[in-house]
């Protein structure tokens, strides 16, 4: 189901880990639903210089964590703000139908951790469209199907 | 063996099962030698009469049935369905409740939720937390509208064994009848329908190495049931369509297989199962295995690993060429992961968290010292990337 | 070709077909080598979801349908039940009457029945004495009430094709769904469902050289329709089972090759069975062809044979090698003989003679000759036994 | 389905055609009903010394009539109304279910004959329990079935 790309960036994820001294950091999900996602993020002027992830969930969720981070890097604030889902979709050569809301996932971390780092900066904080925890149809992968 | 050309490191075993070279023996003469309609009159179609009439006769053998008690169905699912809907609608008039339990798979749950359309109500019993349903509780549940009592015999995903002649007794002594999914348990679990007071029993032949498509459903004898697939005559009257006859060959090979020795092949089974869960409890922090410690089949280990997600796990195992499953529905993009892991009371991030190993009759001790070796490496990478590890979970790197 | 130890010559291709080699091989893999679960994630069950999804597109292809409209099932008798039980009940607020016709196999009408006892209506259109349905009798029955049209598109009895495109015409002009029965139909029928007005369409396996045990429902896209089989989330969470992998791949490859070449398969087959008619119609009086005289099935040739009883008939050719059928239901013990030979007019003495030859594939002009020396004989000898036999009618010894 | 015996009998019956002078005739059965049974007896003092048979019907009808005439051949007629459908049914080595009535039916042939035989002499028939046409559970011949 998945390609070879996502399975390739899953198994080989780059920019895991923590930054300590993080200029932002975004979380989303809760384990309950079974992906939560934390991106960091080092700024320099209005400039993405350092973004690193933690993710729990599924290959899907890891491969578009280490893909938006690998992406995002060297943007300007303003344009990674405006990074979408699709853009993540596309470089990971496409997700099953189901598993598209991991991608927006990480679009919602990198937002949340812009906004973390514009508090911080003491400035509003940007409207985000909110994610809901999970969307997409089934893609049987349960013991319960066998 | 992670070379993804060589045949994997299979321990899916619950999911399906590879086909025994003998029963595939078995059938092949009947699909293109043999290959009579058995509902034909000439001496041509003797032969796929006599094919199916001796499965039916291996089947009823291994259940402790009569042969004619005995029906086939297309597995393990079209079982579960016939017998539900067809003892509730056949018994309508006597009443409308039906009793089973929380941790029956789908075709059994689903079946129940299309009764309750119907206008049936059920209940849904709850488990203790290795996954055991209390026949005192089913007891309970029965009220004079109820007219049947279904509880797996073992169940797929943890594979806790039910307490099914207890349960039997129960739906018994209240005038109820009691259906029961074996389609884990054939060839694990012995079964005697008459000591266990069973009435329906659900089988499906691609668990014990038979066809796929393939299944049984036991009916007792007197029991009232609507069919379910209407047509034709086959199967005395009771379930249309022109009988899979290699399949059904295939069925009653692979079930006289199963069955001819289930304490040794349970003793070999459990041996190997003992050393993967010792070696993998011993390996892993914050591991549990889930189900029951004693009553469970021999060849299930259900695992649940805290902080990491069950399907990076089962993919990290995957490019290593091992093969499992995981009750995590992240993948399913439901808020829900297994309605059995949450049944036993796990929280969601455990229940995300888990990896089912079941084990077969190809699987041998590098098998397990393979997975033994990869799978505490998978969970450390896991946990390296996952936010919620605490420092006395992490794993160190290996290399 | 009388000895009983030898290949007999099978003139019975509508009760089902020896499953050709080619068919056999292309399911082969998938029993023991790539037996994975298609629902499982890893690696290795891609080659048993490739297989299932070429299959779909194979059947897909061969009705001028999508691959996403395409539903496995265990056969013809489980695609007729979940068409018509599950159309009906899933638009029974829209309406609770069904028209179909008085010649359907059982498959359809008993479970038309059932649904009689659920609460819905039904017509059962008549048929003219070559067993064909009037659309405009479709029409006229088709109430307000009505959410369903059912009429097959060959009859397995007589052989006698339906106006199919133009009843899915009158179906839809008036909002009605149209299911068609093609168990018989393919592979003889070109089927275009789009120009056809088709919605709901059944087929079986085993009647083109395929696998028993295996179907296919055609459902359009955006028919509402409920589940038969209920459980886990297979064939897109409409039909619930793990897939029989190998019948699915052995039936794409079946319907592939059966509809490759529909038209020249059916000159081969019509030169056949022209003869074995003319010849049969040329040497024994009072004999008459059942079913329409040009819109028919190109293999099918049913006879009733006066004064004579069909399985008598069958078995007399049984013990000189050939296989047969026929719609007597002396052997059945009831009243009614084949419904299908009643409703195009015949007295119950010519149902109880009838016979039915069906070609197929394997067939030549030796079998031919052979059954057109054999049969005047039977049909004599139990002509000079029977009590109704007038001297016109008779047939002189040979010996 | 058959035994061995019933298809010998059928296909080699005994005993077949009318007998032009004979001295009582029984017809039971129907085409409607898919088995006519005609049974031609030769009387002489209280013995039957010929007895043949015309049948349309199935083959368990043809063979329990072969085998019927046969076994009546040399009975004293008390006998031969006593004759029971069992000992045909014996005589064929079973018979499936379905088709048991086949051998009443034969047994009610004789009885319709010997009554017949006895109008003729200006006795009184005597009570013959009537056959209904057909019972038994269905054995699945039909193409309907296919
Ligand atoms: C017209 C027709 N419909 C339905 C069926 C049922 O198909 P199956 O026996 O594969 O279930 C048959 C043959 O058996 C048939 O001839
Ligand atoms: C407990 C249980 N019941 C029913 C089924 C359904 O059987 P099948 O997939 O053969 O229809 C399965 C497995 O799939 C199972 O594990």
């Amino acid at each position: 189901m998945y390609t070879e790309k996502v399975i390739a960036e899953f198994t080989n994820p780059e920019n895991v880990g923590e930054i300590a001294d993080a200029d932002g950091v975004g979380e989303v999900g809760s384990p309950a639903c079974g992906d939560i996602m934390k991106i960091y993020l080092k700024i320099e002027g209005d400039k993405i210089t350092d973004a690193r992830f933690q993710t729990f969930g599924c290959a899907a969720a890891i491969a578009s964590s280490s893909m938006t981070t690998r992406m995002i890097r060297g943007m300007p604030l303003s344009e990674a703000w405006e990074f979408s889902n699709a853009d993540v979709v596309d470089a990971l050569g496409g997700l099953p139908p189901a598993k598209v809301h991991c991608s927006v996932l990480a679009r919602d971390a990198v937002r949340a951790a812009i906004n973390d780092y514009r508090t911080r900066r003491g400035l509003e904080p940007r409207e985000t469209g909110s994610s809901r925890c999970c969307d997409g149809a089934g893609c049987g992968s349960k013991p319960e199907n066998d | 063996m992670n070379d993804q050309d060589q045949r994997p490191v299979y321990m899916d075993h619950a999911a399906t099962t590879f086909m025994k070279p003998e029963i595939l023996a078995a059938m092949a003469p009947y699909f293109s030698r043999y290959f009579g309609n058995p509902s034909s009159l000439y001496r041509f179609a003797r032969e796929s009469r006599k094919g199916v009439e001796g499965a039916r006769e291996a089947v009823g053998a291994a259940l402790g049935a009569s042969t004619d008690e005995i029906f086939f169905t297309a597995g393990g699912s079209e079982a579960d369905n016939w017998a539900i809907k067809g003892a509730a609608l056949a018994n309508r008039e006597r009443g409308d409740h039906i009793v089973t339990s929380a941790i029956e798979h789908h075709a059994v749950l689903h079946t129940c939720e299309w009764l309750e359309k119907q206008g049936f109500s059920v209940t849904y019993l709850p488990v203790d937390e290795f996954g055991r349903v209390d026949p005192g509780d089913v007891g309970e549940a029965i009220t004079d509208r109820t007219t049947l009592v279904s509880v797996m015999t073992a169940n797929n995903e943890i594979g806790t064994i039910q307490p099914v002649a207890e349960i039997g007794k129960v739906a018994h002594d209240h005038g109820v009848l009691f259906h029961t999914d074996a389609v884990q348990a054939v060839g694990a679990v012995p079964i005697d329908v008459e000591r266990m007071g069973i009435d329906l029993l659900s089988l499906s032949g691609h668990k014990f190495y038979g066809p796929k498509g393939t299944g049984a459903l036991y009916i007792r004898r007197g029991t009232r049931i609507e069919n379910l697939i209407h047509g034709g005559g086959q199967e005395r009257g009771r379930r249309a369509g022109t009988e899979n006859v290699p399949g059904i060959v295939g069925l009653g090979r692979a079930i006289e297989l199963a069955t001819a020795d289930i304490e040794g092949h349970n003793r070999r089974i459990a041996a190997m199962r003992d050393r993967l869960v010792r070696g993998i409890l011993g390996s892993i922090p914050d591991a549990r295995l889930n189900g029951h410690p004693t009553e469970r089949l021999v060849n299930n280990a259900s695992f649940s690993f805290r902080y990491v997600e069950g399907e990076s796990i089962l993919l990290l195992l995957d490019a290593r060429g091992i093969c499992a499953s995981t009750g995590s529905a992240c993948s399913s993009g439901s808020l829900e992961p297994s309605h059995v892991l949450l049944a036993t009371g796990l929280s969601h991030e455990e229940a995300h968290g888990s990896l089912r190993l079941t084990l077969g009759d190809a699987n041998t001790a590098e098998d397990i010292d393979y997975v033994l070796e990869i799978l505490p490496d998978a969970i450390g990478r896991l946990r390296r990337i996952s936010p919620l590890t605490p420092a006395h979970a992490r794993i160190p790197e290996v290399d």
